[in-house]
């Protein structure tokens, strides 16, 4: 037997999926450790291991792929709790990241506030040193100012430190040169080079994927790290892989160099896992995933995810192309407040595991998303993550009651119903950011929903949004886990080699491009895929000789690139360009600045079953079979059927108002809604129309 | 495409710009442009022989004598 | 940019209730479908065109109008010009009346002919769906040269029509989806840089033409007459929801007067006068009093006039409202024909988007903000430093050219919000981009010496105005020109309810030799020897809302901390005291002992309100430096 | 492949068509482009064509080459041929339709400067071109830093709007927008409107007359006869060269500051080579292009060649037979082959006329004779503002008559402009009713500093013109040559007079330079000076030189030019050594000899 692992600590939760070769799947739920995420994994393994009847070692020494993903990094952004990091930069540009690129979003709204950047002001420090762009050092690396700047920061206690030179993507020394002064000179600090982060032209992109690499590296280099250590010393053979925000994964020590890869991970294997079940959904989706901390959100048309190089984080630029996942601070965790004009707000602050929302009992006091569930009637305590966990609904009550109800005058109930109400409309705004706001009609979108929360709200966003069908995989709780389980392998490699097309060099680009696959293939085969299945994409960044943005066009597929090739690619470009741009300049050549390849491992599709029953019998303790839920539309709390996952066979109908309750997540069906189970992978659900 | 009028080639004799038609001939191994067979006759029984040397000089700075008698403005 | 349509929704409801059969989530598609429209519009120019100035940062507009032509969605378009574009559309439609045919493109760039300005060229395709004119698909973008007698497209020393550039009236450019090769190349042989600006041109026409597909699937997606009726109510929607807003405004007649620099020659401090009145859901402005038209490019074109009145309302109300016809339609502009506001032909206009228009803006707000305090602004940069370098490519490089936006001034601070840098001027409000100084480095033969904050330039309050930068650029080949058009140098950005004006700034050439500096006004033409010159602009901060002592001692701190103020303006200014240290500690009794008498000072709603105000070049000229006002090449 | 053959291919001489029709259908065409001519003079709006006749008429056969002309002005006749020619190559006969208009002004395109606008008209028979009618006029204004053009332009783009070849008629209709985009351009639009109709409709009035006679002699005998009349011509010319002493001879004169440089002085060299029946004319050795506006494009070269060489052709029948036998080497980039963006206005007005007089320096060498040097220049006033009585904008493109060189057996011609240009001077009367200006004063320039040089046969006087403004400001530019430099005297006579410019503000006594009064780099090129009503601007007309020693001319002829009040008693003695009786004004023999002697 051998297994397939996908691991996504989320802000609350973290999930496991296992795959069997025989076809199985293990779903999990584990609370994540904030402290130290790694051990909610091991925990969970071990855990997992035990339900499949084997041990920890047993289970790692016969696993070929354990891909991990966390949103560690995204919610230390958005929720600015990181460390106080420095900025070493050319003399006479400490400002890059203040600047931005100098443009104001909402132009007319005069109360818009400026974006705060990563790193203060006092902490970005210039040091004299400047390459231009024909390779000619103008000015030496003023070293004795490095030392002082490493002293400066030392004083200011920075875990961190971010090193961006002007044209260090062409010309690294003085990066280079200047990061072994600070380690030397600061023990115990990282630091963080533009030019390998991202070495690509435009210093604000990359100064700002620099400083956010700075800026989560410190926690996640010692969390993967040790996690790495003790999965392998627990047996793993192949070293894990970390999911990357561009929706490929990789290897623990290219994270590290390029730690913004890390953002937004668990996420990008959302499409990967939604796109699993195209047959029953087909190709239009938008999926929503909504943890205990934040909701992703992603637009997929034709069965392809919306990529983009222009992903902001929290403002923040990050330059790597990414996956284009729409992020919120809304989840189950998230803590219910009174702003000061005395309005009831949601989020962004979450309460993750620990506290953890007031009915789990850690000591939390504030109402949360999910003790609102609780007081709703919605959430079982007793059936929580299939009874592992009783939840403390009078906590809920009394959270909600004292930091809400009260302040606000409003019943227990009311309040709940409120906090509920707010927090889908925020996540009805972040859906509506990616399909109405971009001109797309939801309507025509069925919404894939995943994650613990997600099915509490599913209905209710549908609805607001008019749109008619609800997906909820049986994996929706561990959604991206399940995900990654089914995501390809992908290495992206680049290199930048001026040439117009006129005029190229053969031999030069052909070295390059034959250079690249080798790197990128070789990483594939030494994580033990077979050449069959690895797939070669190559592609050139273009543009018309004086023109200033690049458009990324496939490179042809030939072994060689010839004359011929370099037409075709030519055509392509003209076409492109065409198709883009609705223009093109056929008389001209065309200038090629970056080289990319990517090897696309593909994830060897194995038989599927359902969920196995045994894999998840102990989970289910069985619920009440009548609760009080609320229901506005039934005009309150009224007696709701509560259905186990596994008495609804294929071809079963269910009436809303009704609580449908899976391991890993609970359905809420409310009046007029039907819910049915076309194929084993998962329920769907017609919304009726408000 | 936008041709301006420096982008042009003019004639290796008499220094008229020449639009379209590129009266391309050779010459010395050199392909070399001319406006009329006129132009190119003179250029092969007058201007080339007259100012071999300069014209040697000229070719060198990529110029294939057109610029001939002083130094070429870059 | 993600906002919160739910008002749309209610209003659509309401409306739908009003037995109107719409559905709010449609209505709210179509509106957003629009903007997502013009988004990719912006984004298919940003990313084709040839020049900086296009391609980096982002100086024109994308807009939609219908067939009246009436304004439909101009999502993220420069302010100046929002609220004038359908001007310009409505030439062109009248010009060709009757011979308006699919595939066609028309050109115009002229001011008299209800365009902005000379540099902007406006490009228009009707676009067409059940055989009948439905939209026009519309961009403005600024081209790099207008073939003036200096290289630059803005020549405030131009003197009439003639001299600032090639004027193309209403121009057919494509003719049912064939360019007019021959009037292409004819006007290519008068811009320099022809290929760039060819680039540019037809990256506009991608633009337009990608929105007359987008257009044509829409009315395919939900048939071109429920289009046409949810664009109504688009129209009447944004015009509701302004009503409202201005409603809530204090009836009354408000007056405010601003200056301008100079009219590119000997003239200084022209003054502008406006007198605002607010009448239910109605406002005129009216710029009765101010100045006569300039010598030079000083002047305000009619679409330019139009457009500074109407702007200032557009960010008075709430920021969510479309910016359709239904709001200008509320704002009523007139200026005296023949004054600097809307110069006569064949006066020069060449500066109209900016000079007069930021003046003219911010004559608005001076008039405004004591009524209503929490929805106007302190002043904002106007265009200063902003100049456009060239070089006739001596020195075996080829002729080359680029505006600079990175020295650009900032805007004025608001009441709870602190001012942004980079606000470029009135015009923009921020809402063009600075180029990646990699970019300029590999594009033009010219070094970014330093691009910094420049410390107590902003205007001081108890919110602070956008801090000022300095740039410092090094010509690397070249006498390198440099043409600056620009204003409020001497002027600066108003402070407002107790906060302080901008710095004002200013620009010099530094001869590295001697030092000697060469300080020159807000607008002129020189040159920079690339063997021993460099060039510096120093830009404003933008004005101060409210008393500065009314700031919080922490946010003081941090101000002080990370160099937007100085440690004395935080004690004398602020009324803080502060310890040394890189990171400051704060002294609270001190403090309070320090603002006691600040908090007594009482001052005018708006200052300065005298010309010529600021202090600037006499606390920066030193022994041995000039002074030239409007020098020429 | 390498061509050895010195020699011009053999002439076919064949000349098959019945010599009475060719003569026919020659006049008929020469009376077709006289037909053109006065259409435009009568139609036209601008001074400058209906009295200056600023233009040339011409009519091309379907090959591109000229065949018939009336006697216009040369500067334009010369470039005219190479501007259609090019013109047609670019745009294609094929992309012609009938009655499309293609409009043209590009001096980077064998044009001579932008002012020079031409316009050309397919002409077609049973849907074939059987030739061409273009009408080549030189608008007054076009846009640019200066009115009226003239001034010390740099570059291109100062200068005014540029037309590479455009179509401003499609089949019979204007293409309005392009109108518009013109008219939109220039300062003075209804003149400019107007002219360009006017120079549309001659071209109509010559298309008529050439069906015509298509119609009535069919086709191939109408194009045997163009092929003929050119065969005819150049069997002509060839014939003039072949009669003058294979050999090489050179000559060279300089044009002072362009405006930019006032020091610098751009060199026009020029080397004559007879071979057989053929003349290379070899300007290699000239200055690079200026940095100011007198650079004189291909075309301006061109025409100021063969301008001089029609004066060894004598009376041949003028077309493109005449240009066969002479070939042109112009540098590109030097002064006489401006390249883009280089500024090109004033080459063809005043540079032009020097460029004559080296050529026909350098023939005299040969053919004995020869010249003294003309005054050799326009004296172009560029005057633009507003006119109070109208209330429109004016242009006014102002140019007066030098004196020519003494020849080997006359004196040169006073107040005559230069022989580029058989423009007519502007009556006072038309200057006064169309611009805001007073003439002062209109005479012969006697002056010292403008007086002709002594000679045998003396130069003719320069004119004198003093004019005042009457509005209440204009703007005053200018573009004139001889300022420091003297036309050269020949065979011992006495060099010519300088030309002047010079400013008063209004209530003042003296006159100032340019530079006196305002700083400007130049006395003979600066833009755009303002100038006030009651300002006076005069303009100074240099005197041509002398040919020949003084002391050989006719005592009485000094008499009759004191007589005349050309000379005074004084300048009589000291220039010529004439002794005149003060009372009688007769010459007083004895005296004279032993002055002379």
């Amino acid at each position: 037997m051998n297994y397939r692992i996908g691991v996504d600590v989320g802000g609350t939760f973290t999930d496991f999926t296992v795959a069997r070769s025989s076809g199985e799947l293990l779903l999990w739920k584990e609370d994540t450790t904030p402290d130290d995420p790694g051990r909610a994994v091991l925990s969970g393994l071990h855990a997992v291991a035990e339900q499949l009847g084997t041990d920890l070692g047993g289970l790692l020494s016969s696993t070929e792929l354990l891909v991990h993903g966390t949103t560690v990094a995204t919610n230390m952004l958005i929720q600015r709790n990181g460390p106080t990091i420095g900025l070493l930069c050319t003399k006479g540009f400490r400002d890059v990241l203040y600047f931005r690129d100098g443009y104001k979003p909402q132009r007319f709204n005069m109360k818009l506030a400026h974006p705060q950047e990563l790193v203060d002001r006092w902490l970005r420090v210039g040091v004299t040193e400047r390459f231009v762009p024909d390779g000619s050092e103008i000015a030496e690396l003023d070293e004795q100012e490095v030392r002082q700047a490493a002293r400066h920061f030392a004083e200011a206690g920075v875990k961190a430190v971010a090193v961006t030179f002007l044209w260090s993507m062409l010309y690294p020394q003085h990066e280079l040169r200047a990061a072994e002064i600070l380690t030397e000179e600061l023990p115990g600090v990282q630091v963080v080079c533009s030019h390998t982060v991202l070495p690509e032209i435009r210093e604000w992109e990359r100064t700002s994927a620099t400083a956010i690499s700075a800026y989560i590296i410190p926690r996640i280099s010692e969390y993967l790290t040790n996690l790495e250590r003790e999965l392998v010393q627990a047996g793993l053979k192949r070293p894990p892989l970390i999911m990357q925000i561009n929706g490929g994964c990789a290897r623990i020590p290219d994270i590290l160099r390029v730690p913004v890869n890390i953002l937004a991970s668990g996420p990008a294997a959302a499409p990967a896992a939604a796109m699993y079940f195209a047959d029953s959904v087909g190709e239009d989706l938008i999926t929503v995933d909504m943890g205990g901390t934040s909701l992703d959100v992603c637009m997929i048309q034709g069965g392809r995810a919306a990529m983009s190089r222009d992903i902001q984080v929290e403002d923040q630029p990050i330059g790597v192309s990414a996956v284009d996942v729409h992020s919120i601070g809304a989840g189950g965790g998230s803590i219910a407040w009174i702003d000061g004009g005395g309005a009831l707000r949601v989020g962004p602050r979450s309460a993750g595991s620990r506290p953890g929302p007031a009915c789990y009992d850690f000591g939390g006091e504030e109402p949360t998303v999910t003790d609102a569930n609780v007081v709703l009637g919605y959430l079982d305590p007793d059936a929580f993550l299939g009874g592992r966990r009783r939840l403390r609904d009078d906590l809920s009550v009394a959270a909600v009651d004292s930091r809400v109800g009260v302040p606000l005058g409003l019943s227990t109930v009311e309040a709940a119903a409120g906090i509920v109400r707010v927090v889908n409309a925020n996540m009805v705004g972040a859906i509506r950011a990616v399909s109405i706001e971009r001109g797309l009609d939801p309507r025509r979108f069925t919404l894939v929903c995943g994650g613990g929360a997600g099915g509490l709200h599913a209905t209710e966003l549908a609805r607001e949004l008019g749109m008619q069908r609800v997906f909820v995989p049986l994996e929706a709780g561990v959604f991206c886990a399940f995900g990654m389980t089914v995501t390809d392998v992908r290495h992206d490699h680049l290199a930048a080699l001026h040439a117009v097309s006129d005029s190229i060099d053969l031999d030069s680009v052909n070295a390059l491009l034959g250079e690249l696959e080798r790197q990128a293939a070789g990483q594939l085969l030494e994580e033990g895929f077979q050449s069959s299945e690895i797939r070669l994409e190559r592609s050139v960044d273009a543009r018309y000789p004086g023109q200033v943005h690049e458009i990324t066009v496939p490179v042809p597929d030939s072994p060689v690139l010839d004359a011929q090739a370099v037409t075709e690619l030519e055509r392509t470009f003209h076409e492109r360009h065409r198709a883009q741009f609705a223009y093109s300049r056929e008389s001209m050549p065309i200038e090629c600045l970056h080289w990319r390849v990517a090897a696309v491992g593909a994830s060897r599709g194995w038989p599927r079953q359902v969920a196995s029953a045994n894999g998840n019998q102990p989970l289910s303790a069985q619920p009440a079979r009548i609760r009080q839920a609320f229901f506005a539309a039934a005009g309150g709390l009224v007696d709701t059927r509560v259905h186990d996952v596994h008495e609804l066979v294929v071809g079963v109908q269910v009436e809303g108002p009704a609580l449908v309750v899976a391991p890993t997540t609970t359905i809420v069906l409310h009046p007029g809604d039907t819910l049915t189970r076309p194929t084993a992978d998962g329920f769907l659900i017609d919304v009726r129309a408000r | 495409m936008y041709r301006e009028v420096n982008e042009m080639p003019k004639c290796v004799n008499c220094g008229i710009l020449i639009p379209t038609q590129e009266l391309r001939f050779e010459h010395h191994e050199r392909q070399l442009f001319s406006c009329s067979e006129r132009c190119q006759r003179i250029y092969d029984t007058y201007k080339y022989p007259r100012y071999r040397a300069e014209i040697a000089e000229l070719e060198h700075a990529g110029d294939p004598g057109i610029r001939l008698g002083y130094a070429p403005p870059q | 940019m993600t906002t919160d349509r739910s008002s749309v929704l209610a209003s659509a409801a309401e409306s739908a209730q009003n037995g109107e059969s719409l559905d709010p989530i449609t209505f709210s598609v179509i509106l957003s479908r629009f903007d997502a429209i013009v988004n990719e519009m912006t984004r298919v120019l940003e990313r084709s065109a040839w020049t900086s100035i296009l391609a980096l940062a982002h100086d024109y507009s994308c807009g939609i109008y219908d067939a009246l032509p009436r304004q439909v969605s101009m999502y993220d378009a420069l302010p100046i010009h929002t609220t004038s574009l359908h001007l310009v559309v409505k030439e062109i439609a009248d010009a060709f009346a009757g011979s308006i045919n699919e595939g066609d493109v028309f050109l115009c760039n002229d001011p008299y002919s209800n365009n902005t300005h000379v540099g902007d060229y406006v490009t228009a395709a009707p676009v067409f769906a059940d055989g009948r004119l439905v939209f026009w698909s519309v961009t403005k973008g600024h081209q790099m040269d207008t073939g003036a007698y200096i290289p630059s497209s803005v020549v405030a020393s131009a003197q009439d029509v003639y001299q600032e550039g090639v004027t193309i009236p209403p121009m057919r450019m494509v003719e049912a989806g064939t360019m007019r090769e021959d009037f292409l190349r004819m006007l290519l042989s008068n811009l320099r840089y022809a290929d760039l600006v060819e680039g540019d041109l037809r990256a506009q026409i991608g633009s337009i033409e990608k929105a007359r597909q987008r257009l044509n699937e829409l009315c395919a997606e939900y048939g071109t007459d429920t289009v046409l009726r949810y664009v109504d109510e688009i129209i009447a929607y944004a015009g509701r929801r302004t009503s409202q807003e201005i409603e809530s405004m204090p009836d009354g007649t408000y007056t405010g007067e601003g200056w301008i620099d100079s009219d590119g020659f000997d003239v200084e401090h022209i003054p502008i006068k406006v007198t605002v009145t607010i009448a239910g859901d109605q406002v005129k402005v009216d710029y009765a009093g101010s100045g006569p038209q300039a010598r030079g490019g000083a002047n305000g074109s009619y679409a330019t006039s139009q457009a500074a009145g109407a702007v200032p309302f557009l960010y008075y109300i709430d920021a969510d409202i479309p910016h359709n016809h239904g709001v200008i339609e509320h704002v009523e502009v007139s200026a005296p024909e023949g004054s600097v506001c809307w110069a006569r032909y064949p006066a020069c206009t060449s500066c109209a988007t900016i000079v007069p228009s930021d003046a003219m803006q911010d004559a608005v707000n001076r008039a405004m903000v004591a009524a209503m305090p929490e929805r106007v602004p302190a002043g904002g940069a106007r265009c200063a430093n902003i100049p456009q370098f060239a070089g006739n490519g001596a020195d075996g490089s080829s002729p080359w050219g680029f505006m600079l936006f990175n020295n650009a001034g900032a805007g004025g601070a608001a009441k709870d919000n602190d001012g942004w840098p980079l606000w470029y001027n009135q015009a923009a409000l921020g809402g063009m981009k600075i180029q990646p100084i990699e970019q300029l480095e590999l594009l033009y033969p010219v070094r970014v010496e330093c691009a910094e904050i420049e410390t107590d330039s902003c205007g001081f309050g108890q919110w602070l105005g956008g801090p000022g930068n300095i740039v410092a650029i090094k010509p690397l080949v070249d006498e390198m020109i440099t043409i600056t058009f620009g204003d409020g140098a001497s002027n600066p950005p108003h402070g407002a309810m107790g906060g302080s004006p901008g710095s004002g700034g200013g620009q010099y050439v530094e001869d590295l030799e001697s030092t000697r500096r060469r300080y020159v006004s807000s607008s002129g033409a020189f040159t920079v020897d690339h063997r021993r010159e460099l060039y510096v602009g120093v830009s404003t901060g933008g004005g101060g809302w409210g008393a500065p002592c009314e700031r919080p001692p922490e946010q003081v701190r941090r101000d002080v901390r990370d160099g937007f103020i100085s440690a004395s303006a935080a004690r004398e200014i602020f009324g803080v005291a502060l310890s040394h240290d890189a990171d400051p500690v704060l002294d609270e009794a001190e403090t309070e002992r320090l603002r006691a008498p600040l908090r007594q000072q009482s001052g005018p709603p708006v200052t300065p309100t005298v010309p010529d105000a600021s202090t600037w070049l006499s606390e920066h000229m030193r022994e041995g430096d000039e002074y030239f006002l409007n020098p020429q090449l | 492949m390498s061509v050895t053959n010195t020699r011009s291919t053999p002439l076919d001489t064949r000349i098959d068509t019945d010599p009475i029709l060719l003569e026919v259908m020659r006049s008929h065409l020469i009376t077709s482009c006289r037909e053109m001519g006065i259409a435009m003079m009568r139609t036209s709006y601008s001074p400058i064509f209906n009295e200056g006749l600023d233009f040339s008429c011409v009519i091309f056969d379907a090959s591109g080459e000229m065949i018939a002309q009336a006697d216009f002005c040369p500067a334009q006749i010369g470039a005219i041929p190479h501007v259609v020619e090019w013109c047609i190559k670019e745009v294609g006969p094929e992309n012609m339709s009938p009655g499309d208009v293609i409009l043209h002004n590009d001096p980077y395109r064998g044009g001579c400067h932008l002012p020079e606008f031409m316009v050309l008209k397919p002409c077609f028979v049973d849907g074939e071109i059987v030739a061409y009618t273009a009408n080549i006029a030189h608008m007054v204004d076009i846009g640019g830093l200066v009115p009226a053009a003239f001034g010390d332009t740099r570059n291109i783009f100062q200068e005014g709007l540029r037309f590479p070849p455009v179509k401003i008629y499609r089949e019979d209709e204007e293409v309005e927008d392009l109108f518009r985009v013109l008219v939109s351009n220039i300062r003075t639009p209804r003149f400019g409107y107007g002219d360009l109709k006017a120079m549309i409709g001659s071209l109509y009035v010559a298309e008529r007359r050439i069906v015509e006679l298509v119609e009535k002699y069919g086709e191939v005998e109408f194009t045997r006869c163009a092929q003929d009349i050119k065969t005819v011509s150049e069997i002509l010319a060839r014939r003039a060269i072949s009669d003058l002493p294979d050999g090489e001879w050179t000559f060279e004169a300089v044009i002072e500051d362009d405006g930019v440089e006032p020091d610098q002085e751009w060199t026009i060299h020029a080397t004559v080579v007879v071979r057989g029946d053929e003349v290379i004319v070899d300007y290699t050795g000239s200055s690079p292009q200026s940095p100011g506006p007198p650079n004189q494009t291909w075309g301006v070269t061109a025409s100021a060649t063969y301008a001089a060489m029609f004066n060894i052709y004598g009376a041949i029948p003028f077309n493109h037979g005449c240009y066969r036998p002479i070939s042109i080497i112009a540098p590109v980039g030097s002064f006489v082959n401006v390249e883009y963006p280089g500024s090109c206005v004033g080459g063809n007005s005043d540079s032009s006329p020097t460029t004559v007089d080296v050529i026909l320096g350098a023939i005299s060498e040969i053919a004995g004779k020869g010249t003294a040097s003309d005054g050799d220049t326009c004296g172009i006033l560029s005057l633009g503002g507003m006119d109070p009585r109208s209330g429109e904008a004016f242009a006014h493109l102002h140019f007066d008559g030098g004196g020519w060189g003494g020849r080997h057996d006359h004196d040169g011609n006073s107040a005559q402009v230069p022989k580029t240009s058989n423009c007519a001077n502007t009556p006072i009367e038309v200057l006064e009713t169309r611009y805001p200006l007073e003439c002062v004063e209109y005479s012969l320039n006697t002056g010292v500093t403008g007086r002709p040089g002594a000679g045998e046969f003396r130069g003719g006087f320069g004119t004198k013109r003093v004019m005042r403004v009457t509005a209440e400001s204009m703007t005053l530019s200018a573009h004139t040559n001889r300022n420091r430099v003297h036309p050269w005297g020949k065979a011992g006579g006495a060099e010519g007079g300088n030309c002047t410019v010079r400013l008063r503000r209004r209530g003042e006594q003296e006159w100032k330079t340019a530079p006196e009064l305002l700083g400007s780099i130049s006395s003979g090129k600066f833009s755009n000076v303002e100038l006030h009503e009651g300002d006076e601007v005069s303009l100074g007309m240099p005197g041509g030189a002398g040919y020949g020693d003084p002391s050989a001319r006719a005592p009485e002829l000094v008499a009759e030019d004191v007589r005349n009040g050309l000379y005074t008693l004084a300048e009589a003695g000291e220039l010529y050594g004439v002794a005149l009786d003060p009372a009688t004004g007769e010459v007083m023999q004895a005296e004279t000899e032993r002055n002379r002697s």
